[in-house]
C-alpha cells in the first residue's frame, strides 16, 4: 500500500509538486496521465526516492520512507521501476542485467539467480535472449528485458514511467501486453502512460495531474467520458 | 639559406663589419646576465680582444644549443661562452688559440673520503654537460660513464651532490668559487688536483673555415701578451692567471 | 631553507617584463594557431586525399614530437629563411601558433563533428550549399563549443611557453634561468615562476569557467 | 646542411638505452598515475568539501605549473625526503605519475560524468547503493570510455618524459643532449630524437585507433 | 510529379532499398507506413538527395536528380524537408531560422524575407514567437516552426518524416492540424507517419513498406480495413 500526504517538490525555486496526496491499495493499478511537465515523474521518482522529498510524507507498505531512519536501500528493492529510456546496462547481457541486483543484495547464488532470471525472461517471452547485449535489441525487447530486471528484486510495487513512448508503435503492444498480464497477477501498478486503451482496459484508477496537483481522479470509463475539470476536458480533447 | 651572414649586410658603414658574436648568459661568472645586462670575464676579455682585432662586435644572448647552430650556419661570426676545445667539436668548428686555461675543482661534502681526482673512479659525478668538467671526469671514468650525471646547469649539478645523488661535482675553479660565495652556509670542500685532471683550454669558436680567425689570434695572443688578459683575469677571478701555460699551449 | 628575498626584490621587474612577454607569446600563439587550426581542420576534412594527408601529417608531427626540438627547428630552419636572421620572439611564436594550430585542428574537427548530424541535414534540405550551411549553420555552433577547449590550449601554451628560454627568448623563464645563473640559486627564481605560471593559469581558468557557464545558460 | 651520420651510430646503443628508459619512465607513469587519478578523481567528486578542496588544489597545481619546475622540486625536495638522497629515475617517476594523476583525475571525472543519469538510477531503483552501483555499473562503463583519452595522456608522457633530461636521468633527451655537448652539434641529436618520439607516438596512437574502433563495435 | 524507377540503396553491404517504384502525382497526398527499418526514411530521404541513391532513377518534376549535371540545391529548394528531430538551428530566433535560406539562395531583402516570414508564422499560429530562440519552444511549437521553415522556400513538395513521434501526444494534433491546412491547400506531400487517423482523414494514398520493398500500396481506407498482404495484415494487427 501506498500514502501519499502533502507530498511538495521543489527544484531550487521551481514547484514541480504542490500538494498532492493519495491512496494506492494493494493490487490496484493506478494511471497517471496529464500534460507535459505537470509533474507526472517527478511523483513517481518521489515514490522511490530517486528524488528527495521537500515536503510531507510517503509511506510504502507501512514504512515512512521520508523518514531519516528507513533504509531506502530497502524500500527500493520492494518498489521496482521502469523507465521510459529503458537504462539497461549495455556492458552485461539480458540475463547478467537482471541478475545482478538479486546477486549482489538478495546475496543469491549465480546459478540459482539465473535459473530464476530465466524465468522472468520466459514469462516476457525473451528466454532465447539471455545471453545477447542490451544493444541488439529492439526497442520492445529491451523494454520486456527492464521490466523482467525490475521483477528479479520480487518486488511489491511496480512504477512505470511512460513505458512505450520511447518505442517504435508496432512494438508498444508487446510491452502493454506483459503489463497486463503483470497486473492480471496482482501485481500493485503505478503507470505514467499516455496509452489511453491500455488505461481503459486495466487501469482501476487514473489520475489526471497538470501543475503539481491532482487535479482529477476517477475510475477510467468515468474519467474519459465525464471528465469533470475543465482542464481535464482541454487535455483529453487533444490526446483522445 | 643565408648566404654570408646579416653582419656583412651592415658592413656597408665602415671599413670592418660589425661582428654578431654568439653567447649564452647563463654560467657565472664567465658569462651570465646581471639584471639583463650580459656581463662576465668572458665579455670583458671579448671586447678587449675586439678593440685589439679592430672590430667593432655585437654580443647576442642566443641560448646555449642554438648558439652552435648560430655558429656552424654563421648566423654569427662566432661564439664565445667558456667553450672548450676538443678534438671531437674540431671536426665542426675552428677554434681560436686558447685564452683560458680551466682548473678543474672538485667539490665534495665535508668528510668525503675523495681526496685527488683518482679517487673519483667508482663515485657518481654531477658535472654540468659540455664543459670542461665534464670532459676531465670523462678523462677518468670513460665517457658516457652510467656514474656520471650530466646536467645542464651547474646549479643542479651542484643541488644534486648537496642533496646526496652524486658524491662529487666537478667544475671549474672559477664556477665552484662562485657557487661558494653565493651560498656560503653549505658544507662543502674543495679539492684541487692539479695532476689528476687533463688541461682544458677554452677558445673563441668559429665557423669551418672563417677568415676571422687569423685576426683574432693574434688578437688573442696580444692581448695575453700585453697584460690587458692579467687585470681583466684578476678583476674577476682575484687571482694571477698561468699566461704562460696558455702562451704555451698556444704553440 | 634559507631564501633570499633579497635577489628577488632586485629580479622584480625583470619578472614583470618576462610576465608580459610570457602572456604576449601565448596570446598571439592562440589566435595565429586558432586561424591555423581552422584551416588544418578544414583540410583534414576535405574529401581532396592529398590535402587531407599533408594536414594529418602536420597534425601528427607537431603532437607528435616534444616542442623543445620544435622550437629549435623553427628557430634555425624556418625563421632565418623568413626574415633572413634568427629572432628568438618570432620563433617562439611560429612554434607556439604552430603547435597550438595542430591541437586546435583537432579541437576544431571535434567541435564541428560534435554539432548534430541533423543541421547539416536540415542547411542542405534547405537548398543552401555545403559552404553556406557550413558558415551560417555549423562553425557558428561549433564555434560555441570550442571554447572551453580552446581556453584549455591557452593555458597549455602559457606553460608551454616557458621553453621559448632556450631559444633566449625573454619571457618569464628566461629571467628565471638568467637569476639561477648570476646567483646559483634555484629555489627562488624557479618557485617564483612556478607562482606566477600558477597565477597566469588558475586566473584564466577562473575566467574560462565563468564563460563557460554563461555560455550554457544562454 | 652536412648531416654527420657516423656520430649518430656512435649513439645508437646510448639512444637505444635511453628510448627503452623513456618507455619505461611513460609507462610507469601512466600506470601509476591511472590509480593515483582515481583517487584524485573520486576525492574530487565526493560530498566532504575538504576532501574535494584538497584533491582540486593538487589538480590546479599540477596542471597550472611547468612540468620543469615540478621536477625539480619533486627531484630535490621529495625523492630526498622519501629515500634520503636523489635519485633521477625515481624522482622523473613521481613526476610524471604525479602530473599524469592531475590529467587522469579529470578524465576519469569526465568518464563518470558522460554515462548517462539513468544508469546510476535504474542502479539504485533496483536498491543497489552508491558503492554498488558505482562498481557494478557506472565506473566498467566509464573506463571503456577512459580508454581513449588515456592513450593520449599516454602520448603526452612520452614526450614529457623528456624534460627528465633536466635531473640526469638518462633518458632519451638525455643522450641526445650528451651528443650535441660532446660535438657542439645540435641537429644530429636533436633531429634523430624528435624521429624516434614521433615513431613511439604515431605507433601509440595507431595501436589506441585500432583499439577504439574495436571497443566501438564491441 | 515525383517519378521513382527501379530505387536501390545500400548502404556498405546493407541492401535498404530493395526495388522501390512510385508516381506521385502533384496535389497527391501519400502517407508512408511501415514497420521500423523497413527503409521509410530511406526512401524520403532519396527524394532529396540527402541519400546518394545506389541505382535507379528519381525525377522530381521532370528533372532527373541522379543526373550528375543536375543542380541538386535548386531541386532541393523544391521540396521541403521536415525530420523527427525538428532540426531547428538553436543558435537563430525562430524568424531568423525561416529567413535564412530565402536570404541567402532566394536573395531576399531582411524585411521582405522577414514580412513573409512572420506571414508563415501567422498560418502555423506562432507569429508571437518570431523572436523567441527555439528552445525556449514546446516540441510542437518546434515543429510547427519546422515546418514553415521549409515553406518559406516555397517548395512544389514537402516530405515528412516521422513529424510527430517526437512529440508528447497532446502536442501531436496541433502538428497534425497545420499539415492537414497544407493538403487543402493543395500541397504535393509524403508522409511518413504512424498516426493512422491523419492517414485516413487526409492521406490520398498509403504505401506500405517493409524490408525495402512496397508492399502494398491502396487507399486509406481500402488498405486499413482490406489488407492484402500477409505482412500488411501482422503489421496493422499490432498498430491499430
Ligand atoms: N532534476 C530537475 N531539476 C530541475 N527541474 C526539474 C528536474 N526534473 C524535473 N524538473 C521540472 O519539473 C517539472 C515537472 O517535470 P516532470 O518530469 O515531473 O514532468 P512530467 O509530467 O513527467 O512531464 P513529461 O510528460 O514531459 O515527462 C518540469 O517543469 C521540469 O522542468
Ligand atoms: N547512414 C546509414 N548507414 C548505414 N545504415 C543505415 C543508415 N541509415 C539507415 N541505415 C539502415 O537502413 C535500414 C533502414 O533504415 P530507415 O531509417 O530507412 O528505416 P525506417 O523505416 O525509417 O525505420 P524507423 O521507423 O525506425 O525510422 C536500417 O536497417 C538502418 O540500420
Ligand atoms: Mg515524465
Ligand atoms: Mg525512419
Amino acid at each position: 500500500m501506498i500514502e501519499v500526504k502533502n507530498l511538495k517538490k521543489t527544484f531550487g525555486s521551481n514547484e514541480v509538486l504542490k500538494d498532492i496526496n493519495a491512496l494506492i491499495s494493494p493490487k490496484e493499478v493506478v494511471v497517471v496521465i496529464g500534460p507535459s511537465g505537470s509533474g507526472k515523474s517527478t511523483f513517481l521518482r518521489c515514490l522511490n526516492l530517486l528524488e528527495s522529498i521537500t515536503a510531507g510524507h510517503v509511506s510504502i507498505e507501512g514504512v515512512d520512507i521520508t523518514d531519516k531512519k528507513t533504509d531506502i536501500n530497502k524500500v527500493r528493492t520492494e518498489v521496482g521501476m521502469v523507465f521510459q529510456q529503458f537504462n539497461l546496462f549495455p556492458h552485461k547481457t539480458v540475463i547478467e542485467n537482471i541478475i545482478l541486483a538479486p546477486m549482489r543484495i538478495r546475496k543469491l547464488s549465480a546459478e540459482k539467480a539465473r535459473e530464476r532470471g530465466l524465468e522472468l525472461l520466459r514469462k516476457v517471452g525473451l528466454k532465447e535472449k539471455a545471453d545477447a547485449y542490451p544493444d541488439s535489441l529492439s526497442g520492445g525487447q529491451k523494454q520486456r528485458v527492464a521490466i523482467a530486471r525490475a521483477l528479479a528484486m520480487e518486488p511489491k510495487i511496480m512504477l512505470f514511467d511512460e513505458p512505450t513512448s520511447a518505442l517504435d508503435p508496432e512494438m508498444v503492444g508487446e510491452v502493454l501486453e506483459v503489463m497486463k498480464q503483470l497486473a492480471l497477477e496482482g501485481m500493485t501498478m503505478v503507470v505514467v502512460t499516455h496509452e489511453m486503451g491500455f488505461a481503459r482496459e486495466v487501469g482501476d484508477r487514473v489520475l489526471f495531474m497538470d501543475g503539481g496537483y491532482i487535479v482529477e481522479e476517477n475510475i477510467p470509463k468515468e474519467l474519459f467520458e465525464n471528465p469533470q475539470q475543465d482542464r481535464t476536458k482541454s487535455f483529453l480533447s487533444k490526446v483522445l | 639559406g643565408s648566404s654570408g651572414t646579416n653582419a656583412e649586410a651592415d658592413g656597408t658603414s665602415g671599413e670592418k663589419k660589425k661582428l654578431k658574436i654568439a653567447t649564452e648568459a647563463n654560467y657565472a661568472p664567465f658569462v651570465f646576465l646581471d639584471k639583463g645586462e650580459i656581463t662576465g670575464f668572458d665579455v670583458d676579455f671579448m671586447n678587449a680582444v675586439a678593440v685589439e682585432a679592430g672590430y667593432e662586435i655585437e654580443l647576442v644572448n642566443v641560448g646555449w644549443d642554438p648558439l652552435f647552430v648560430e655558429v656552424k650556419d654563421k648566423l654569427s661570426d662566432l661564439g664565445i661562452c667558456a667553450i672548450t676545445i676538443n678534438d671531437e667539436r674540431e671536426q665542426t668548428y675552428d677554434f681560436s688559440v686558447p685564452y683560458y686555461l680551466s682548473t678543474n675543482e672538485i667539490l665534495v661534502p665535508e668528510g668525503s673520503d675523495i681526496k685527488s681526482a683518482a679517487d673519483l673512479k667508482g663515485k657518481v659525478v654531477a658535472v654540468l654537460g659540455g664543459t670542461t668538467g665534464q670532459e676531465a671526469v670523462e678523462g677518468i671514468l670513460g665517457k658516457n660513464h652510467k656514474d656520471i650525471k650530466k646536467f645542464d646547469n651547474n646549479n643542479l649539478a651542484i643541488l644534486e651532490l648537496l642533496s646526496g645523488g652524486a658524491d662529487a661535482v666537478v667544475a671549474d675553479n672559477a664556477v665552484v668559487q662562485e657557487y661558494a660565495k653565493n651560498n656560503p652556509d653549505k658544507k662543502l670542500s674543495i679539492i684541487k688536483d692539479e695532476e689528476g685532471f687533463e688541461k682544458e683550454f677554452y677558445g673563441l669558436m668559429f665557423p669551418k673555415g672563417s677568415e676571422l680567425k687569423a685576426d683574432f689570434d693574434v688578437a688573442v695572443t696580444k692581448i695575453l701578451e700585453n697584460g690587458t688578459y692579467e687585470k681583466i683575469y684578476e678583476e674577476w677571478f682575484g687571482a694571477e692567471p698561468d699566461v704562460a701555460t696558455i702562451l704555451a699551449e698556444q704553440k | 631553507m634559507d631564501f633570499r628575498l633579497d635577489i628577488l626584490v632586485e629580479y622584480i621587474p625583470f619578472f614583470l617584463k618576462g610576465t608580459l612577454l610570457t602572456i604576449g607569446l601565448s596570446l598571439v600563439g592562440i589566435l595565429i594557431g586558432t586561424v591555423l587550426g581552422l584551416i588544418i581542420g578544414l583540410g583534414k576534412m576535405t574529401r581532396n586525399k592529398l590535402i587531407s594527408f599533408i594536414c594529418n601529417c602536420y597534425i601528427v608531427f607537431f603532437r607528435g614530437t616534444p616542442l623543445f626540438v620544435q622550437i629549435l627547428l623553427i628557430h634555425f630552419g624556418v625563421v632565418p629563411m623568413l626574415i633572413g636572421h634568427t629572432n628568438g620572439i618570432v620563433a617562439s611564436i611560429i612554434a607556439l601558433s604552430l603547435i597550438a594550430g595542430a591541437y586546435i585542428a583537432e579541437i576544431f574537427r571535434a567541435g564541428i563533428q560534435s554539432i548534430d548530424k541533423g543541421q547539416m541535414e536540415a542547411a542542405r534540405s534547405l537548398g543552401m550549399n555545403h559552404v553556406q550551411s557550413m558558415k551560417d549553420v555549423i562553425l557558428p555552433q561549433a564555434f560555441k563549443r570550442m571554447i572551453p577547449p580552446l581556453g584549455n590550449e591557452f593555458i597549455v601554451l602559457i606553460k608551454e611557453s616557458s621553453l621559448a628560454a632556450i631559444v633566449a627568448t625573454p619571457e618569464l623563464m628566461y629571467y628565471g634561468r638568467a637569476l639561477a645563473s648570476q646567483y646559483y640559486r634555484v629555489w627562488e627564481p624557479y618557485l617564483t615562476a612556478a607562482l606566477i605560471y600558477l597565477v597566469l593559469t588558475t586566473s584564466l581558468s577562473y575566467l574560462l569557467n565563468r564563460l563557460e557557464r554563461r555560455l550554457a545558460t544562454e
